[in-house]
């Protein structure tokens, strides 16, 4: 009864006060053929000690990236996430509110999700952006629903090269959507955009990663185009992390861009909650999923910040809503606007140049035959280890070095591949580590 | 208060990326190079700090006061579950460490898994779905799977939902290729069985329920509500926004629902976040577990592990196992109950009974019984006699420091206002607010000018939505705002005193 | 507000205690049992929580706003400190941990007692002292046990204090069974040197001395003045509060000082706490090291251990090695700048400077010099020409949203402001306070009743400080007030509407 | 530069304004052979990632209380800190605020001050108490100064059984108050009150601990009789977690109740930052060192809090005053609120109750003699180990378990005996570990 507020006598005054006799009188409703009348099969009550015990003590049965040098990556990524985002995001106010319903008692959160609708928008060179989605996996599936209904078509081209759990999520989707899904292949680790302009011919969108779940770089205004060509809208999957040093989807022609937006801000927290984002060009504004924020004024002409749009979502539309939508990551987002904010433009190129400089010099120290060595790369890449990846994983861990994700497990064929991640958190020496356990 | 962007200048900045001196950058393919950078402000960290601490102070949270939003089971986030949250052994596990590195994160999962079937009365959990309205599509998507895989898939079309149904129930029923059958409820608030029958025929894939309702009643017919749909051969799918109610005092397996989904973030403790995350783990009786999916966290002996190997599964629905950090806070706030958890939900059921009597006399109360864990008052009367909305009931209860309950929902009810005190409340902030939701009706008689024009001390007024959705400024345009980088001083800058 | 005793009901409660059923608990001797238990409040743990997080939402500190309270250096305090003083291995780290355990603190310690040996320009370091008012106490027990070992104990009776000092100083000399001797300053905010020779002679054990002074002016006699201390065979103590000015530009050992104190909680960003913690490390010259508080922490090749051999010490001046959690913080700070400490300080005086020259014509300057990292104004004319005192510029400044500046201090400055920026502000808000400043100023003169009753929005006007120096009520008085537990309803505890 | 706020514009145009040409102008007061004309031989700039990592290496140097089964206490105890004291004393307006100089400014923290001043006086059974003082060694100090005042005389008596590093500091600080220590030998691991009374003739104060430093319960309320038979004050050293099982010292007639706040809501820090507190009867009010927090009303009647007695203090009084003290251990001492008011009444009792269980459970289950078998104790007791503590120690920590304090440091001829404190943190699993580790 730890959490309990109420003492015996006050329960007593309440059910005086309600008329019954006992609590049991309250459950009258409930058909006796449905009542549960053993105690659940649950555990005695602990205190808060014995929880922190309980929890240290699962906790110290894992192996977390402080503890082993870690070049995992293939999707999620430890990046610095700086105190200050931990600070405001525990701050009660924030962390202990609801979705912002009743502006005037949100202003904080709501200007917050403005703010980092903006960055967002910066970030992508897109016109809207909503307050967020759930993960990187799932906005593809929006932005796939978007595609279908301002297309009237019913074909989702994948590229081969975009995240394997991504494309999982898409085909678990498009059956409810009343769509399919078409692949195209890679060719040396990226996408063809001839290949890629034939699948997209009467297709709702087409959607490519960038740099592609291989850590090679697309030729992304080619693959936009190529959609554009054949009036598929153009999906960019983009890593915010890569943005002050590649070009802005928007830029280069994409209607919509969509992100797993953990790398910029999250802890890894082994998969989430983390945030995903979507973000579109002014035309799609009435077909966004989800909650948006926008600008308004206060009777007395003060600027403030609403829920809006609203006619889109589930609790107006219902059944014809644009999705369905309520809870999504709005802590997780704004732990991704205060980590932006506290880069700065100068701060965002330079997290992207530390990457690429680190995985660059990487890539020569291994001395290990490049899986794609044709490519130019951001912060991961593939090798080949010239064995069964896990195994030489499970060695190299051995010597307290996680060398990255085994590419088989998603690619046939690519058994002796491993795709290494490289953030500004790993060193030369740390390369040099795992040059030591690879070769070990 | 100003935006982020406008407290922007030049040449400032907080965070430094370390970069060893001697590793050169190589160069992007020029079309692949950004051009001109994000407009992301430059601002150095103190200013960063106190740009989002003033924000926080203009929102309020349940660590700020009572929070009776119904449907949304605003109790107590405790701060030890932020404290495990935190552990470096789940804040900084990678998803993809190897499983003989994780069993810690495993095991925790599949005891959650359990106890979740426990209290909902089923056989297997997927703990996958990042939210109460995915947890409903994937359930969809499991009834799906079933029918398809019992060659009755091109029959199965509609699902039966109530019209108390909160709205995620028809759009997820569209989003998973489905067809709407709306049902409507009683004179008690229950079903209208007779309306349901007629719904429900050989092309019914299953029923869509929150049991308590929305309206937070118990549907007393429910045993029959059940037969009817599995006698049809469907299934039944329970919504289990409502599960504070009933925890260790009817469990929706037992009521005959076949697929539940549970909210971590209302019944379960995860802080809401002002928006997400939350958690909506699914629990499924026997014979739906083959398409749950994958990843399974299954437990061979002592160990744990992720089964991907499960041929009929639906396949994904969002990426790894789940939304984790949620799980580590709802295990923990389990772990605290523990087999005491029957008295958290008696606790909440008792706050709202309490409420109940203390308001019905003061506001209309469309199906006057006795409530589960909330209540649905409606101000129709005041809107009547005095013009008073409850919109106007909500924005005053601002100038009592207290956060409005849910308005205008249950659609059902005209100018309704659906409150859920949860358990966590003393019962002096029951008496609090109900003295306040009091003194409001009868100033909507003597003054209601006063509550028209709340709220009165927020930092803004009340705010005009119809203008937002028209001007659709969804972002901050820099292009209508001047450079601040140039500007001469500051004096522009000055806030107005306050005082005076 | 209440206070949180005013919260409580009996039989409430949050925290709860593991133990083990089967143990039994020995009686206490009857005249040792605790009879009647403490009247702490009862209270569950969401009360608790809304109570603190209401109380810090009616404070304000660095992360709030601008906080120019001079001679306290409100820079701000960097959030990974934070982080990184919370690590197990400090923060769960017991000082009786054998050596082999503590190798990390004992390093860190030993390492930051080479940066302040750097940043002081001395030879060695104590870092126990808990803040700047012991430091001082621990440098003239130094004096006390140096004199003493060189036989002139008796005879070394009398400390001199500039009177610009702060009160720890004489507060110190007293406590170190000192005899004061205050000396005055001259037309230009030095030490009157010639007052000075006169207070100088062979029973003088030491000078104690700010530099820059309170009045945030360096001394220009700095080398005669430690000239003739040391002549007099007599020890130079530097008040270190002010050290933020000097960083790597001017060092307290090369001005001729023997001992000096650091005040980690300004120039080295401890957080201060609403009062506390800080840290007042001492750094001496070598010959004063033999006298230095025990345990020292020093070096053997690459080991790091505990000293308590020290004959000549003083003994201890509080428990362990010091706030050592003060230290992980200075110590994080000191590593950010590292050997660029000295732009710290270059902008820390620079700030100050800009806000000098915007103030100048609209307050009194004392001493119209340049100033090094704080100055400080006189309201002498607003008082004379319109009543209006330094309280009521300060009180004002509220309704701005700033902290007020120190005020009436140093005590030679009538109606005093002492402004300190620090480095870590922007020229936006240096422009705003002072464009702030100027208004008030024209206010004095056109509205003095507004200053008079300021501040106007703050939870509280402005408070009878008399009237709590007369009553005397340092502690709840339960007596006075009703038992909360039986009272019947709460009507009474809805607070009044804070709109219309 | 990493906090720097300033721009070189900025800069630039501030030194315009002032009138100088360049920084080194602003130092032109500085003579110049005191300037510093080298760059400080520190390390380069980190960036808070760098910061991170050397921090996370220290620590790692260390072995925490989680790392081993540990039963050191002596002064500074393991107790179990909730989350919501963290999180509270993390919040930015508190942390971050200075001593609260303007009220008006400053309502939370005095008002939170007030309500610790009288928690304390609740506690300890006193009418007054300060916002706290450094630590449980300082607070002693305080206690004689104000005893030397109050009596007129110079002579401090202190049992031998009070903590070794109490009386260390109340030596240092005497020579400077002119006055001269007596100490009182334990007998039997207890102080006699016939000796304490005969030492405490002609003194300012007497002071002795309870429990005190062997964990044994003194004769305490015979103790405080014995001193004021002899009008010395009585001063009891008290553990804040005994109180809610031991009598309050106010109630058994001491003037004045100190003692180290840490083992009530401070983590164990290495040994700081913690809080002593220091609470005395009425008529003691205006001797108290350092701040104290008073109600009063503001213009409009309504309740508020100030600083108050402040003519006691320094920046009033100066050599006058009662105490040098302006920094305290606010923070720390706001930690203790928290923690207590999180007990509560019935808490307080439990963590008592399950101390002194498990204490005595320990003392059975090692099997070891007891140092002073004939005392009571509270949750700390002395055991002969047959062989040099230290080596008994280390042996111990080879199993994982820190058995204690070698008493020997501080009590000669006490070389084979371990003081071993036993928190509620502790289970009697963790016992058996103990008993095995001291056997082996
Ligand atoms: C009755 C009901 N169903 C479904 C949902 C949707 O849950 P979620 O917000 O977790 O997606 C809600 C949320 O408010 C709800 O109240
Ligand atoms: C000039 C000066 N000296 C000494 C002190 C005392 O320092 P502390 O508060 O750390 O004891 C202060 C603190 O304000 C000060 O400003």
């Amino acid at each position: 009864m730890t959490y309990a507020a109420l003492t015996d006598a006050d329960r007593e005054a309440m059910l005086e006060t309600i008329g019954v006799s006992g609590i049991e009188e309250l459950f009258r409703d409930i058909p006796a053929g449905v009542r549960f009348d053993r105690p659940l099969g649950l555990g005695d009550p602990l205190t808060e000690q014995e929880i922190v015990e309980r929890l240290e003590e699962l906790a110290a049965r894992n192996v977390h990236a402080g503890e082993e040098v870690s070049f995992v990556g293939a999707g999620v990524y430890d990046h610095y996430v700086p105190a200050v985002v931990d600070y405001i995001l525990q701050r009660g106010e924030l962390l202990t509110a609801y979705t912002p319903y009743q502006p005037e008692m949100s202003q904080g959160v709501l200007q917050a999700i403005f703010e980092y609708q903006t960055v967002i928008c910066e970030l992508t060179g897109m016109d809207v952006s909503n307050a967020s989605g759930y993960d990187g996996t799932t906005v593809a599936a929006d932005a796939c629903y978007i595609a279908k209904h301002a297309t009237g078509r019913s074909k989702i081209v994948l590229a081969e090269t975009v995240s394997p759990q991504v494309r999982q999520v898409v085909r678990t989707y498009a059956p409810g959507f009343g769509m399919d899904v078409v692949d195209v292949p890679h060719r040396d680790g990226v996408t063809d955009p001839e290949e890629f302009r034939a699948a997209a011919e009467g297709a709702a969108c087409a959607i490519f990663q960038q740099p592609n779940f291989f850590g090679c770089l697309e030729p992304a205004p080619e693959l936009a185009a190529a959609a554009n060509d054949v009036e598929a809208l153009a999906v960019a999957h983009v890593d915010p992390i890569s943005l002050g040093v590649l070009e802005a989807p928007g830029n280069y022609g994409c209607a919509i861009a969509i992100g797993e937006g953990q790398s910029a801000g999250n802890p890894l927290s082994y998969g989430g909650p983390h945030y995903g984002f979507i973000a579109a060009r002014e035309e799609f504004t009435r077909r966004m999923p989800g909650r948006i924020v926008g600008e308004t004024t206060d009777v007395e002409g003060r600027r403030g910040y609403v829920l809006t749009l609203q006619t889109r979502e589930q609790h107006i539309r219902r059944e014809k809503a644009t999705s369905n939508i309520t809870t999504n990551q709005t802590l997780l987002a704004l732990g991704g606007l205060i980590y932006l904010c506290w880069l700065g433009p100068e701060g965002l190129r330079e997290v992207g140049e530390a990457c690429m400089a680190l995985a660059a010099h990487a890539k020569e120290r291994l001395e290990l035959p490049l899986l794609f060595p044709e490519q130019a790369t951001f912060k991961e890449f593939g090798v080949h280890v010239g064995r069964q990846a896990h195994e030489a994983i499970r060695q190299a861990r051995t010597h307290g070095v996680n060398p990255g994700y085994p590419l088989g497990r998603d690619y046939p064929g690519m058994d002796d591949a491993i795709l290494v991640a490289v953030t500004e958190r790993r060193t030369a020496e740390d390369i040099d580590r795992l040059a030591e356990a690879l070769a070990a | 208060m100003k935006l982020v962007f406008e407290r922007s200048r030049p040449g400032r900045r907080a965070g430094r990326i370390p970069r060893p001196a001697e590793l050169a950058t190589p160069a992007v393919p020029d079309e692949l190079r950004r051009k001109r950078p994000a407009r992301l402000p430059e601002i150095p960290e103190i200013e960063l700090v106190r740009h989002f601490t003033k924000l926080t102070t203009r929102n309020f949270g349940i660590d700020t006061g009572f929070y009776p939003l119904g449907s949304c089971t605003m109790k107590y986030n405790p701060r030890v579950n932020e404290r495990v949250a935190a552990l470096p052994g789940f804040r900084d596990l990678h998803p993809h460490q190897d499983e003989d590195g994780a069993q810690g994160a495993l095991e925790l999962m599949h005891e959650l898994q359990e106890m979740l079937a426990e209290v909902t009365g089923l056989d297997a959990v997927s703990l996958q779905p990042a939210a109460g309205s995915q947890g409903e599509l994937t359930g969809l998507m499991l009834m799906r799977a079933y029918f398809a895989d019992r060659g009755e898939g091109g029959q199965r079309r509609t699902v039966v939902v109530a019209d108390t149904a909160h709205g995620t129930n028809p759009a997820s029923v569209t989003m998973a290729g489905y067809e709407l059958r709306k049902v409507a409820t009683d004179a008690r608030g229950n079903i209208d069985l007779d309306d349901l029958r007629s719904k429900v025929d050989g092309t019914t894939a299953g029923l869509m329920l929150t049991n308590p309702s929305t309206l937070g009643l118990f549907d007393e017919h429910i045993e029959e509500v059940s037969k009817l749909f599995h006698e049809a051969g469907a299934l039944l799918y329970y919504d289990g926004a409502n599960l504070n109610a009933v925890c260790g005092i009817s469990r929706p397996g037992d009521m005959g629902f076949d697929i539940v989904h549970i909210n971590l973030h209302k019944t379960f403790s995860q802080p809401h976040g002002g928006g997400g995350p939350g958690g909506g783990p699914i629990a499924v009786r026997e014979h739906l577990e083959p398409y749950l999916p994958v990843p399974a966290v299954v437990r061979d002996g002592n160990r744990f592990r992720l089964d991907y190997d499960r041929p009929k599964s639906i396949g994904k629905v969002r990426a790894f196992t789940g939304p984790f950090g949620v799980f580590v806070r709802s295990y923990a706030f389990i772990l605290a109950w523990g087999r005491e958890l029957r008295a958290m939900s008696e606790d909440a059921v008792l706050n709202a009974n309490y409420l109940l009597a203390r308001l019905k006399d003061a506001y209309d109360l469309p199906f006057d019984r006795l409530c589960m864990h909330e209540f649905v008052l409606s101000a129709r009367n005041l809107k009547k006699e005095h013009g008073i909305t409850a919109l106007d009931v909500a924005k005053r209860l601002m100038d009592y420091d207290f956060h409005a309950p849910t308005i205008y929902f249950p659609l059902i009810v005209p100018e309704a206002l659906m409150i859920e005190p949860t358990e966590t409340e003393t019962k002096e902030t029951l008496d609090a607010f109900a003295d306040a939701m009091q003194a409001i009706a009868r100033e909507a008689a003597e003054e209601p000018e006063t509550l028209k024009t709340a709220p009165h001390n927020r930092p803004v007024g009340r705010l005009d939505e119809v203008k937002a959705a028209k001007r659709a400024i969804v972002r901050y345009r820099f292009e209508d705002h001047p450079d601040l980088s140039g500007e001469p001083s500051a004096a522009a800058e000055v806030e107005a005193p306050k005082g005076v």
